[in-house]
């Protein structure tokens, strides 16, 4: 059989085929229909230095093969994710991986700070991309001088593997990528959610609550994918490709453009049992196509008419 | 209950009327307990713009027969395509989700619905009177075509009704029937389900009889299963969701959206 | 029956429902179909200083929703078009409005100043943002110093309506857009595609031949959407709203966000008669919601709890 | 030909063998004249994936019923879905587009196809026998089990067989089908449709023998009607479009992709 475990950093990951942040709760909503010990890893839900309410409702449409999401980060805040949540779900036999967020720099640290002592957290992902946030969020994601700000602070007191993970609302995101692998991330992951936006022509009124809000699903991929092959082809740390997977093929062409690792999000919503059947399927296409270590595929894209 | 994920055979497509219908649904394996007011994640196929799935209250449960039973209005793509569903043909769905009603302290129970929203009361309906306790329906349709299944209803309880236009029972709003006024002590417990604005107004007269009311409500859900987060409800004790913490609430907690 | 005449700058269209440029051809592939005469302008394809081959072969892939082209300006060149496609057009009975390209300024500005000699083409518009060249096409509109120099130099020599047309692909759409207001342009239309790729999992090989291509369609009308919005509220010249406009509903949530009229692309290609259609239904919702002038409804969006 | 875009009903579909199945469609107007080679954009409705429409050549045309005939291969799940239609059910159509085959110079015209590569040339056989030609047609299938409507063609001329396994015909390639070894100059035109490298070789053996030949081309399209320009060849008199300026070249004006 073959090789499907991979390495983002020091992280060893069983296979490349993790959760996304936002989309998989702490993995106990998942509890009843899979084996969480199968997933690479699990990206829990965004968490703050301290209790987000989140927006309003409406925090969500369905659009053409994709949805927009408002949620807005809500979540009780690190402590109680420590006291509480951390408990509840350290036995998981996978990596879990906190996404990180804040308004201020401070928060961020503050933060990463805290899950340094975790023992059964071996990495974090900052969010600097989260669209659905007043301040911070975004735009640390949007300005480069902020994303290295923030991702330095962080790596100063974060001593374990450091993703970042990256907007894709910005006219060249692998410079971002170059950015905050030159301040001390180890991996990178994208994309987050394109800014979107919908309306009822009926009522005249934006469907969400915060009149714009995340783009996910197949939708966005044909841009993820683009994404992803360019920050492959600007960074030496490994890429993490997120972005309308809803099955082994999606994660394999993500593969191919240069992602180590993959994370499904809003494809979770519609099956639940989804990443694990991505994880048969990349055995599955290895196994057809002869090839015995899953790392061959990343980046192994050709361009016919290059060597 | 663990939550499942699970193809269902439709077993039959019963039009109920012009913009209703009733999908009987066999699964190929015991169906678990689903109490009243747990709601199913239906993935509607071959639908170039629904992608998420669609929720639906469970209108009736047959654990002899291993039949479980949606009521469906037809509002947008997802649900016509449902309506236009053939037997034999495949749904798939994640369930049971969602909290329930709970059970009155006395004896008599006011289930009050509006149109589609008589769907969860008829499980409700079922159960009550399993419970031993005494279920009185008063629903509220458009008109009389749009009445569902009221023989089955009277199988449980005491049916009256409201329409807009006078065609059959009284006619006006569900909130105006008569049966309201002529409510003495010993009604225990209201059940509300149906458009938002009649929840709300059959909330404040539970109210103001001091009765207590559950509503169960609706939202725009990506999961249903407490993954996204997407389906806030305000209430006293903060944002929850209708997924989980609901979407049967005490109208007490509730925060409206107005 | 409701006024539906629209103005962009000095031009007066019947109506707001234009045909989008690269998906229209020159309008005759469309005459079996339709009478061009009842819409509200065709924006012809992208025109350039000379005869362009465009790019090799496969130069198309559908995705969810959508679809990516690569076909890179494929065009015979000005003095082509002046000479044998303009007599041939030139009888139509709505706005020719030419969609002009280039690699250099120069060659912009040599364009543009040629058509201000044609009496019935009343407007170009400047495509800064074609994602499918390799020199200039989308350097201009990704980069604002850029944009503001090629509409300053075309400024100079068009006489007559210059709108610039953005790209997506931006971290702020709304400051190009003030940039080129600035520069002396009399509309913006947005947006043009946003930068994808498609990778056939199979062959291990990038579908399009040139690796990415412009993604377009339904898939990228949340985006669209969101940015005619931004736009809207950063400038006071007209904006012309595009992407993945399907039907009347959603040319009426572009006007709704900002759009004085919009442009429809990829829909022709799945009914020819769609522009028609969505003009029909434009007059409809007028009708039913008692609007008497259809400008009433640009930018009309209400926020709830905004005044 | 004016282009138009109707309605068309399903009045059979015949599943010809595994791979392959028959659309008969009817219209509610006189079809106009469709000549061989040319080709039709599908609607293929209900269907999460296939957001553009799909191009199939017209296989035959019977112009007293008024019906179209299409055939088609399954190969993803645009094709799928189309397999899956039921009499009475509505396809849209564009029609007729593209170019067309042109008539021969001489009697004899040899026709190859490779796989549904046979379809254009159904019509194309009906066509130049009414034009008191002489279709002889030599067509190569992977087995015996995927051959199409073998007793239809036979109608218009002689039919040759080749198959990949050697269960009916001769066994190997199309292109090493003895009959090629045994043409003289009888022969003045060969149309050809199939595969690209099947298409490649027919073509370099035409070249060989001096005979004209005749290619009808896929490519990747949006619209099917020169609006998009998506669907590029390389010719020797530059880049074309294969759904206007085709789907027929002469072999020799192709700049031929690897
Ligand atoms: C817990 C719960 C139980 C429900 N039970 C029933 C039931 O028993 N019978 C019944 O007929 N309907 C029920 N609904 C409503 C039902 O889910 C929607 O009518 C259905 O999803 C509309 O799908 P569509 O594709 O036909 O409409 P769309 O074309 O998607 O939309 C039409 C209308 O339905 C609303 N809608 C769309 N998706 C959702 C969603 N995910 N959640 C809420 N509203 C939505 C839209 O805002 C719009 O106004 C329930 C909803 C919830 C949340
Ligand atoms: C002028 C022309 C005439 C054709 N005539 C016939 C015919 O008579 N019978 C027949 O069975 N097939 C014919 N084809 C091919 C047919 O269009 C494709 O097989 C069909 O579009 C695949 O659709 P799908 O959704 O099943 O496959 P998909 O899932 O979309 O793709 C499956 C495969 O088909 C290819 N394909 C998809 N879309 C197109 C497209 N628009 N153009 C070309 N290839 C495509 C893909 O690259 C892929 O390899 C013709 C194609 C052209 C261009
Ligand atoms: C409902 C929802 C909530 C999300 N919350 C977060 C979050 O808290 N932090 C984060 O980094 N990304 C969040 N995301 C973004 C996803 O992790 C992912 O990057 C994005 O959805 C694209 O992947 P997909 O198309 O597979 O969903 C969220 C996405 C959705 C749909
Ligand atoms: C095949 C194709 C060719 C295009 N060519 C051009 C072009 O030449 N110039 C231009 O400004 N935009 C071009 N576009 C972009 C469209 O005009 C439009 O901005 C984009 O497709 C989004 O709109 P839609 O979703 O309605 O197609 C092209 C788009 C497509 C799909
Ligand atoms: S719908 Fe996802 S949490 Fe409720
Ligand atoms: S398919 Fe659009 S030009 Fe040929």
């Amino acid at each position: 059989m073959a090789d499907i475990s991979v390495h983002i950093g020091d992280l060893h990951l069983k296979n490349p085929v993790a959760a996304a942040s936002g989309c998989f709760g702490y993995g106990t909503e998942y509890e009843d229909f899979i084996d969480l010990g199968k997933l690479g890893a699990i990206f829990v839900k965004g968490i703050t230095g301290s209790k987000r309410e989140g927006n309003p409702s409406p925090r969500m449409v369905e659009t053409s093969s994709g949805m927009l999401n408002s949620v807005g980060l809500q979540n009780k805040g690190i402590d109680y994710f420590i006291s509480d949540i951390y408990p509840e779900i350290q036995h998981y036999n996978t990596h879990i991986i906190v996404n990180v967020s804040g308004s201020t720099i401070e928060e961020y640290v503050m933060v990463a700070e805290k899950l340094n002592d975790l023992e059964k957290i071996p990495a974090i992902e900052l969010n600097i991309s989260c669209p659905n946030v007043k301040e911070g969020g975004m735009m640390f994601g949007t300005h480069c001088p902020s994303a290295i700000e923030v991702t330095t602070a962080v790596r100063k007191v974060y001593h374990k593997t450091l993703i970042v993970k990256l907007s894709p609302n910005v006219t060249s995101i692998s410079e971002f990528a170059r950015a905050v692998e030159g301040a001390g991330a180890d991996a990178v992951s994208l994309i987050n959610t394109l800014l979107g936006m919908a309306i009822d022509a009926e009522t005249q009124e934006p469907v969400l609550a915060t009149v714009t809000g995340g783009l996910s699903g197949p939708a966005i991929k044909p841009v993820a994918l683009r994404m992803v092959w360019e920050v492959y082809n600007s960074v030496k740390i490994p890429v993490i490709g997120i972005g309308g997977i809803m099955n082994a093929t999606d994660a394999i062409e993500f593969m191919l453009a240069g992602a180590t690792a993959v994370q499904i999000g809003t494809a979770n919503f519609i099956d639940p049992r989804v990443t694990v059947k991505v994880i048969n399927g990349i055995e599955d296409y290895l196994v057809k196509k002869d090839i015995t270590d899953v790392n061959d595929l990343v980046g192994a894209l050709k361009i016919p008419g290059q060597l | 209950m663990k939550k499942q994920i699970h193809d269902f055979q439709i077993i039959a497509n019963r039009r109920v009327n012009e913009e209703y219908f009733v999908l009987s649904l066999s699964g190929n394996r015991q169906l678990p307990e689903i109490k009243p007011g747990q709601f199913v994640q239906v993935r509607v196929d071959n639908a170039p713009n629904t992608f998420l799935r669609r929720p639906f209250s469970v209108y009736d449960v047959d654990y002899k027969k291993n039949i479980l039973y949606l009521l469906i209005q037809i509002v947008g793509e997802g649900t016509r395509i449902l309506s236009e569903l053939k037997k034999g043909e495949i749904l798939n769905l994640i369930y049971p989700l969602g909290n329930s009603f709970s059970l009155p302290d006395g004896e008599k129970a006011l289930l009050i619905g509006g149109g589609v929203g008589v769907a969860p009361l008829m499980l409700l309906g079922r159960w009550l009177k399993e419970q031993k306790k005494e279920p009185v329906f008063l629903f509220g349709f458009r008109n009389y075509g749009l009445l569902v299944d009221i023989d089955l209803f009277t199988g449980f309880g005491k049916v009256h009704i409201a329409t807009d236009d006078g065609s059959t029972g009284e006619k006006g709003l569900v909130t105006q029937h008569s049966f309201l006024r002529k409510v003495t002590g010993d009604i225990s417990m209201v059940y509300t389900c149906g458009p938002d604005v009649m929840m709300k107004a059959v909330a404040l007269w539970a109210e103001k009889k001091d009765i207590p009311c559950e509503a169960s409500l609706e939202n725009t859900m990506a999961c249903g299963f407490g993954a996204c987060l997407c389906c806030a409800q305000e209430t006293v004790h903060g944002i929850l969701h209708v997924c989980t913490d609901g979407p049967v609430f005490n109208t007490k907690e509730l925060i409206w959206q107005i």
